[in-house]
């Protein structure tokens, strides 16, 4: 049984949260109560069987899972050298991604259960499942096409969720700018896998990093798809300047979902880094791609920050301040492709291209904890107050104590103060930085203290001053949010105190697996 | 117990005993000061003998936070404001215009090569 | 080459919806583009598995001597269909309850968020 | 000159589309590796003589059961956005 | 009730017509591994015989007859059909999704390779999961144009 589930674990565990989505409706009409436990424990097994999953690639390297085939390791129908079934194949990278994206539904549910009132609640848990299904398959996953499946999923789910209270308007004019833009971006990225479908008749990433990465087979054509693919998940990150539709949605999303987003952009992230490191690696110009990423992440962080600043909209505020966030991620990536790129496939990377490899991955989930956090909070705080508008809020610290503590902490990580998480990843982003461009690496610095300043405005405003006569009745948040915020900032410290534990056994495989382009493709072809 | 970073190391363990260490320092230093300290009076702003406003009325409203900051750069928010218009065609364009960058940055040298 | 026409036309027709997109004002309109940039994207799918000569690939009353064309393009074309019917009635909803909330349909006009 | 930017932008990058597509395999005489094993094994793999059928539900089963799902995704996402009541949410 | 809907001549023509089409739907669900269409295309043939059904008699008037919440269970129904399918793939054979049912009774036979008339009991797992992407599709579409054709009636007095 216990090596079913082991084996079984790549597929299980898009099934599970797949299924119970299903099954929603059905129980709905029978009991809430019976749905609402429903869900949880289907989430609940998603977020073990994605522990069990990160123990065996940890353990075992990288698995790979041929649906429908004889046996879930035939990649090749016997006989043939070119795959045809659609194939999973989960690295450390993967479960990384999976963790982080199980670990926020979870608490994301949680939070959702006092949240999430009154009718539509049953459509409200369906699909927030289905955004669970959207980023893991597309976390999952060996297949471009099925890639794309699963990022019109997340997308679907995400706008519907993000029109939840409709009612406001508001929602409805994010919810519309966020899916025509994803649906475009999208429709780009089909577009680019016809070209290497046309080109190399393969749909399977292994292989087509195969015969990409050969010269002979390498044509203008894979050139253009690889842009197209590019600055679709560019922009499904959010990275500025294709920002805009970013904070509209973040903004506008109900509480849990905010935090749930963020880890759907870390998806897309996810995907373009699969498509940089794993499909094309070497065959681009990686210095020229690694520029680019170095270059939108400065600018992402610049804009972020300084947006941020002016805003008088709560969660819009912190929207722009996750666009910052995305950028210290893509400099820090960008750096590590161009160091990459320095030694080519084969050569070792320097020592601080791979540091800023785990920086920026580390941040990652790094990110999602910390504006997860904040959104949490600033959610409690609209639940509360039915008000968002920071220049009309103001001494709710008199009420909501453990709320403004989880904000401090929030605060704290997210403008990189030790000993916090935040703080962790950022130094080794600046260091690394430093050796390939001071003045950036101090602009990265910079900005980090902006966004304290940024995050003590929120703070000043909606939790210090006098008590304010038109939030003299509300009391503190109910007690599950307070638990789910609390999760996370337990999480958050952990990481925080054991920077170096966390590097070691979570965030180096996930580089590793990055890095290590001949185990993908080996484990597709076989050997190679 | 320390994570290794490019230029050093990185130690949660070390920095916190460092800040047990500043804390208690300060906490000494703050204990030999004055012990006694009149309530009442002392603790009323003076604003030219004018009545103090209700504190309702004192506390800053955000939009009034970084004022002077704001002020100085308005060159750049009133620009930044200006390409943030929230009109949906210009979101396209902005992805497309992107799109096109990359297109001539990574792929014109390769075609005139 | 003069063969490649059809996949010209299809980024003609990817154009076309593009253009709906960036320069068209009413939010019909651009739902419209958008599909049209669908189609145009299904249609270089289908193209691509067309081999000259050859019939659908199915076995069923076969013309003998016939080879059959790509079926995995065709696989691929009816996904994307469905994904694409599946976002046209999320984004035509969104229309009528943003009709009817902004009474407008000028994207010009939606703009509450912004900055 | 928000349209002059667009037309530019719109020019160029469907130059390079067109530039792509052209450099692309002959028409109708696509690279068929992976296909040819799915026309000649559909039979007695899967014991369907339609080739389409078999690939939409077998072969690539998996992208099918996205694609339902994204159909059923809709289909909530429409139900909750003209859902009754909700007047006194948030 | 004269207010919504089309004529009595059109509202008779689409109750005669509904069942062939729905009968219609069935046989290009049912020969979608034999013959060209499949689960969706005959799901959409079937959900456009509901949608004729609601030009035809008006949407309040369905609504009566069939509320969008049964719709809804019936695609979900379709949903877990389909996923318990793929799932008894991995109980039954090997992997999820494998087509366990070649070269069994039901649905087993192999037909001779080559150019043949077809058989019906033949495909595997292939029918079933026409089937159920077929409920899914015809409940899930008929439920979008459904719950669209109630909301624009609703528009004049929600302004």
């Amino acid at each position: 049984m216990n090596d079913w589930i082991v084996t079984n674990a790549p597929i299980l565990i898009i099934a599970t949260p797949l299924f119970a989505a299903f099954l929603t409706p059905l129980v709905d009409r029978v009991s809430k109560r019976g749905r609402d436990a429903m869900v949880f424990v289907a989430t609940l097994i998603t977020l073990v069987i994605a522990f069990i999953l990160a123990k065996n690639v940890f353990d075992n390297g990288l698995v790979v899972y041929t649906l429908g085939g004889k046996s879930v390791g035939l990649t090749l129908p016997s006989g043939y050298h070119v795959p045809v079934r659609i194939i999973l194949e989960v690295d450390g990278m993967s479960v990384f991604m999976a963790m982080i994206s199980t670990l926020t539904s979870f608490v994301g549910l949680l939070y959702s259960f006092s949240y999430i009132k009154g009718e539509g609640s049953g459509k409200y848990y369906t699909l927030f499942l289905m955004m669970l299904v959207g980023m893991l398959g597309m976390e999952m996953t060996g297949d471009l096409f099925n890639l794309f499946v699963f990022l019109e999923i997340l997308s679907v789910s995400s706008a519907a969720l993000i029109a939840f209270y409709a009612r406001k308007g508001k929602p409805l004019e994010a919810s519309i700018k966020y899916i025509i833009i994803s649906s475009l971006a999208a429709l780009f990225v089909l577009f680019a896998i016809g070209l290497l479908y046309g080109e190399y008749n393969l749909l399977n990433m292994g292989a087509l990093a195969g015969e990409i990465s050969s010269e002979a087979t390498f044509t203008f054509t894979t050139q253009i798809a690889f842009i197209l693919l590019f600055a679709s998940f560019v922009l499904k990150a959010g990275a500025a300047p294709m920002h805009m539709w970013l904070p509209d949605a973040y903004g506008e999303a109900p509480g849990a979902i905010s935090m749930v987003l963020v880890a759907a952009t870390q998806a897309s992230l996810y995907a373009l880094l699969r498509v940089c490191f794993t499909v094309y690696s070497m065959a681009i110009d990686a210095s020229t791609i690694g520029i680019i990423l170095i270059s939108l992440g400065l600018v992402s962080i610049f804009i972020g920050a300084t947006m941020a600043l002016i805003q008088i909209n709560m969660k819009r505020l912190i929207g722009y301040a996750a666009v910052a966030e995305i950028g210290y991620i893509l400099l820090a990536i960008g750096v590590g492709f161009f160091e990459l790129a320095k030694v080519g496939g084969g050569g070792v990377i320097s020592e601080y291209g791979l540091k800023a490899l785990q920086g920026g991955v580390f941040h990652i989930f790094n990110d999602v904890l910390d504006i997860g956090l904040l959104f949490l909070v600033a959610g409690a705080v609209i639940y509360v107050t039915k008000e968002s508008n920071l220049n009309k809020l103001g001494g709710l610290a008199h009420s909501m104590k453990y709320s403004s503590i989880f904000f401090i902490i929030g605060m704290a990580a997210v403008s990189g103060l030790p000993p916090l998480n935040g703080f962790a990843s950022k130094i080794l982003i600046y260091e690394s930085v430093y050796k390939v461009s001071p003045i950036t690496s101090i602009i990265a610095i910079l900005a980090s203290i902006f966004m304290l300043a940024i995050f003590v405005k929120i703070f000043h405003s909606v939790f210090m001053g006098p008590k304010l006569s038109e939030f003299a009745t509300c009391k503190e948040a109910p007690k599950l949010m307070l638990g789910s915020m609390a999760v996370i900032a337990v999480i958050m410290i952990f990481f925080g105190l054991f920077p170096d534990f966390v590097v070691n056994n979570i965030v180096n495989p996930a580089v590793n697996a990055l890095m290590n382009q001949a185990g993908y493709i080996g484990s597709v072809l076989g050997g190679v | 117990m320390a994570l290794e970073t490019t230029g050093g190391y990185w130690s949660p363990v070390i920095w916190l005993a460092a800040f047990i260490v500043a804390f208690l320092i300060s906490y000494i230093i703050w204990g030999m000061g004055e012990k006694k300290h009149a309530k009442g009076e002392q603790e009323k702003p003076f604003l030219s003998g004018m009545e103090e406003p209700p504190k309702e009325e004192v506390h800053i409203r955000a939009e009034n936070m970084y004022w002077g900051f704001t002020d100085t750069l308005r060159g750049y928010y009133d620009f930044m404001k200006k390409i943030h218009t929230g009109i949906i065609n210009d979101y396209v364009l902005w992805f497309l215009g992107m799109a096109t960058i990359f297109f001539i940055v990574v792929i014109l040298p390769e075609v005139f090569k | 080459m003069i063969y490649n026409v059809p996949f010209l036309a299809v980024v003609v027709l990817i154009a076309i919806g593009a253009y709906a997109l960036l320069f068209k004002r009413n939010l019909i309109k651009i739902a419209i583009g958008l599909t049209i940039l669908e189609s145009g994207v299904n249609l270089f799918l289908i193209t691509l598995g067309y081999r000259e000569g050859d019939v659908a690939p199915i076995y069923t009353n076969l013309p003998s001597g016939r080879g059959m064309v790509l079926p995995v393009p065709q696989a691929l074309t009816l996904t994307s269909i469905v994904i694409g019917v599946a976002v046209l009635a999320l984004i035509l909803s969104l229309i009528i309850r943003i009709y009817r909330k902004y009474g407008t349909l000028d994207s010009h006009e939606m703009r509450r968020l912004k900055e | 000159m928000r349209k002059r930017i667009g037309a530019v932008v719109f020019l160029v990058f469907f130059a390079f589309l067109l530039l792509s597509v052209y450099d692309l395999h002959e028409f109708g005489a696509p690279p068929s590796e992976m296909d040819d094993y799915i026309i000649k094994n559909t039979q007695n793999e899967t014991g369907a003589n339609n080739a389409v059928t078999a690939v939409v539900f077998d072969y690539r089963g998996y992208d099918t059961l996205g694609e339902a799902t994204i159909l059923f995704t809709a289909v909530a996402g429409v139900m909750v956005l003209f859902r009754k009541g909700g007047e006194n949410e948030e | 009730m004269k207010s919504e809907g089309l004529s009595p001549i059109v509202q008779t023509i689409a109750g005669i017509l509904f069942p062939m089409i729905l009968i219609f739907s069935f046989y290009v669900i049912m020969h979608g591994h034999l013959t060209p269409g499949g689960g969706f295309q005959g799901g959409a043939i079937g959900a456009s015989a509901v949608v004729m059904l609601i030009v035809a008699f008006g949407a309040k008037n369905i609504e009566k007859k069939i509320r969008e919440e049964k719709l809804s269970a019936f695609e979900s129904i379709g949903g877990v059909v389909f996923i318990a399918v793929a799932l008894l793939g991995l109980v039954m054979a090997s992997t999820f999704m494998s087509n366990f049912l070649v070269g069994d009774i039901i649905f087993g036979k192999i037909p001779p390779f080559g150019s043949n008339l077809g058989i019906l009991n033949s495909g595997g797992i292939l029918p079933i999961l026409n089937l159920a992407v077929g409920m899914k599709v015809i409940g899930g579409l008929s439920a979008v144009v459904l719950v669209m054709a109630l909301a624009s009636k609703e528009e004049k007095n929600d302004i």
